[in-house]
């Protein structure tokens, strides 16, 4: 069989199959539907230093091949997770990734510092959610605050960091360059892209939060075009998603240049989703007469 | 177990304006309880999400589901032109269900409206040892409907007293289902319901006011349906088990929930 | 009936709907569909100040709900258009608004000049096609730039000028409130969105020019969004546009806060889709009793 | 006049491996010619675009049109799950057509390789006068497939000598179109093609060497189909009406170009 083990900052993955942050809380729920060792890393819901209640409902609505969400991060907070739900996925033989979400950068250190105790493999830093008023991702839309937040991160980190950048940019390479220049291990991108839904009959808006983060297969073009110019500009590894629903779509990310991919929103169609894109990458490698999935990254420039 | 699975529509019809009743062969039958629904996937691709709808009846025997479902938008427009022998994409089984136990010896009052009224049938079933030894010690159902589309009323008669409200008053009371309930002097020891917000908002009340279980039936605007996504959370007095913010999972920890645990 | 007139910088139009540039040439295609009087007006294919060859083939490709273009805005040049495109959309009853582009501020300002001598009524300003080299999407992704286009423009045009803002930005009311401070008379957006496919069984970028402008409805919560943004941030009009398809797309833009609407890569798909949206406005203000339009621009706060 | 109807699947058929042909009744048949196309609409709504598939036959004291199609993608392969009696939404009728005119009195030969083969066939039936007077003098098609699976052989056999060229040797010639007309000592007063760029290159640069009028009929992406977008372009040798930038729109000044005119 072929290769599918990468690596990233030194940590080893089964395979490049991912989830993406917020659409499989920490594996439990879809734990009946996948076995969780057989995918590359499980990368949690994001946990912030203190429980955070969210947004007033409702927080999602339907689009046109994809959704809006507008949950606000709700999470029960870094020491119940530390408590909860690291030992639930430390029964499992997949790598975990948690991602870390804050309101001032003093918030991601403590989260950062708490989690560098623990037994998980990397910190992704949500510097990019478009659902919460402070923070997020007023961090995440401007190069130098990302090398700040990013240098500051990485000084206080025991764990290799993965910033996740938000596509709600004029140009994410400068973004993906300043994370880069300050050190973090690996990117990963896109974050949801905000949307707007009206519900034309109630004349209101269809999220209680106005906006929302956009997902889906929707993304997935502008996703896999960031995916290519960040990959062709910096030399820290890509974990891409945006849309993915298949093991194709997961390849044509490979294929822009990156190292892994998540699926996410696909997930609440097909919750089957990770396990069958970690089968199709096989049967694709297979197929190809393919030896390491090395050979598809970043393979069409 | 939950799992998505291809049922096979067994028959669709129209039974009130809108209102559809559609039996669909599927193994989540043999696991489904009143109360818990399932997230039916739209076949055109334009939307993707599963849209939950409650179970009306299960019948194990023959291993299939009953949905009866309003036509709103797209998603439930493309579901009433489903055909028998078409296949139909499943979620399942999803959420709690009602707690039959707890009527046990009691005078059990089901109240619902509109598009509520459905998953009373299926509660009425159990309750009323339909199908098995009876667990409430009576059983009376107010249901509450726009006109004189009282869809799955002859139906409900089978399992107990069946009072009827109506909007506009042409058949039975003219107001809601505690109006209904009042007017003819029914006094619950427990109440089941499912209906609209409103409706719900003065159960609890009610039942609050007047010291009885309430186990009332939440609807929210889903995506996942497995409580992976904290999209359809409910405010709730004491905290809750996932994020300790007081936020209960609709698909989950619901979709029902006792009256007083939750703030509507 | 319900009144559906609409006025943008003083040229009335007879009901809010228009068609997206580019996707509807200067009318003689759809002509054979619809009656182009019937619309608010034609908004034609870019016009350079000569004739541009455009982009290699591939050209098109389908991505989920939507497509990507490069075209590269292909054109007879502004001597031919005058001749031959004015005369013909004279013969209907209907506004018409000429897009403009060009490669540096001096061809904008030539094509602009000459217009200006023309029966046309209005010019759209294309700053944000994402597809050409030189100029397009480069002075409409700064404020600065296109405070300092819309400037040279406004001076020399005899006629109002309606900026078309790209949506690949941090933050478009920046750029919306340059145009409207230099004294744009109208905005439209969103233009397409860049995008990128790549196909893995030939491992290659499905059109010549690797990235695409997306258009379609999957991108209407991304222009809807903008949209509403921006009308709560300017006081001239916006003419909406991103993946309408049917009246109550339309009606969603106007509600978010544009003026008019436009419809685009959805006539490719319904190519009476105008002529059904115009139809359509009338129903839902029938229906709702609603006596003008103007009641739901920008109702949804 | 160009409209979007919607026409009815009458028979969809696999008749070669994931290659199909489907007769939908339309009243676009009526306005059909050999060598025009259709855009058909996918009925699941994840794609959008109508896809172009070119007419391979046309029977208008029917109302029909059939289309040939290889199943490549999505698209066509849910089109291949069409049923008898379903609805299919159809933009046409699309492009020029071949001009028939051009074969009077002259020896007609007809090159299609693989799915371009199938617009070959009311080509051939118009030429050789099969419905109406005949139009060529003689009518030779020469055909290349992959393999074995010459689809469409015998139909074609009806309305001229059948030449075949197959890829891998299996039927006639082993090679292409142009190797099996040289093989079997054919001379071309004319020549109309369909089928892959390498052959349609080949016998551009034949025809040119020959002094022998060639209509090719090419294939491109394409967004509207009608003529709107300008996705569909081909260089051409003189300045295009449109453009004036020597770009010529597959979808309506083609499908069929004189082989001479355009730069391929």
């Amino acid at each position: 069989m072929a290769n599918t083990a990468i690596n990233i900052a030194g940590v080893e993955f089964k395979n490049p199959v991912m989830t993406a942050s917020g659409t499989f809380g920490s594996g439990m729920e879809y734990g009946e539907f996948v076995d969780l060792s057989n995918l590359g890393a499980v990368v949690t819901k994001g946990v912030a230093n203190v429980a955070w209640p969210g947004n007033p409902t409702p927080r999602v609505a339907e689009v046109y091949g994809g959704m809006l969400n507008a949950i606000g991060l709700q999470n029960p907070g870094v020491d119940v997770f530390i408590e909860r739900d690291i030992p639930f996925l430390k029964q499992f033989d997949t790598k975990i990734i948690v991602n870390v979400c804050g309101k001032s950068v003093e918030d991601y250190l403590e989260v950062v510092e708490k989690l560098s105790e623990t037994e998980v493999d990397m910190l992704e830093i949500n510097i990019s959610c478009p659902n919460v008023k402070e923070g997020a991702i007023a961090f995440g839309q401007c190069a130098d605050s990302v090398f700040d937040i990013t240098k500051k991160i990485k000084n206080v980190s025991k764990k290799p960091i993965i910033m996740k950048l938000s596509p709600n940019v004029t140009d994410i390479t400068e973004i993906a360059i300043a994370a880069e220049a300050a050190g973090s291990d690996a990117l990963s991108m896109i974050n949801t892209i905000t949307g707007m839904k009206i519900d034309i009959n109630r004349r209101t808006f269809a999220l209680a939060n106005k906006t929302g983060g956009m997902s889906g297969p929707a993304i997935k073009p502008i996703a896999v075009r960031m995916v290519y110019q960040c990959a062709n500009k910096v030399k820290i590894p890509i974990i891409g998603m945006g849309g993915i629903s298949c093991a194709e779509d997961a390849i044509e990310f490979m294929m822009a240049g990156a190292t892994a991919v998540a699926c996410g929103a696909m997930n609440f169609v097909n919750p089957y989703l990770t396990q069958e894109v970690v089968t199709g990458i096989e049967d694709y490698l297979r197929r190809n007469k393919i030896d390491d999935i090395h050979e598809i990254i970043g393979c069409v420039k | 177990m939950k799992r998505k699975v291809a049922g096979q529509v067994v028959i669709n019809e129209e039974i009130a304006p809108d209102i559809y009743s559609m039996w669909i062969e599927t193994d989540l039958a043999m696991d489904a309880k009143a109360g818990q629904f399932v997230g039916v996937f739209p076949a055109n691709q334009s939307t993707l999400l599963p849209r939950p709808i409650s179970i009306c009846e299960i019948d194990k025997s023959r291993s299939q589901l009953r949905l009866v479902y309003r036509v709103v938008g797209k998603g439930t427009g493309e579901l009433s032109h489903f055909k028998p022998g078409r296949r139909v994409m499943l979620l399942g089984v999803l959420g709690n269900g009602y707690p039959l136990d707890k009527a046990e010896g009691k005078h059990a009052v089901l109240m619902a409206g509109g598009i509520g009224v459905p998953p009373i049938l299926q509660l009425a079933k159990d309750l009323s040892g339909r199908d098995s030894a009876p667990i409430a010690k009576d059983v009376t159902i107010i249901v509450g409907y726009r006109d004189c589309n009282t869809f799955l009323k002859e139906e409900l008669e089978q399992y107990g007293r069946v009072i009827i409200a109506t909007d506009d008053g042409s058949v039975g009371t003219h107001g809601n289902v505690i109006d209904a309930m009042k007017e003819n002097g029914i006094q619950p020891e427990i109440i089941y319901a499912c209906g609209p917000m409103p409706m719900l908002r003065a159960i609890k009340t009610y039942s609050e006011e007047a010291a009885i279980d309430a186990y009332i039936s939440l609807e929210e605007r889903m995506a996942c349906g497995v409580g992976a996504c904290l999209g359809c959370v409910c405010k709730t007095k004491d905290i809750d088990k996932h994020s300790h913010v007081n936020n209960a999972r609709i698909c989950t920890d619901g979709p029902v929930f006792e009256a007083k645990e939750v703030m509507i």
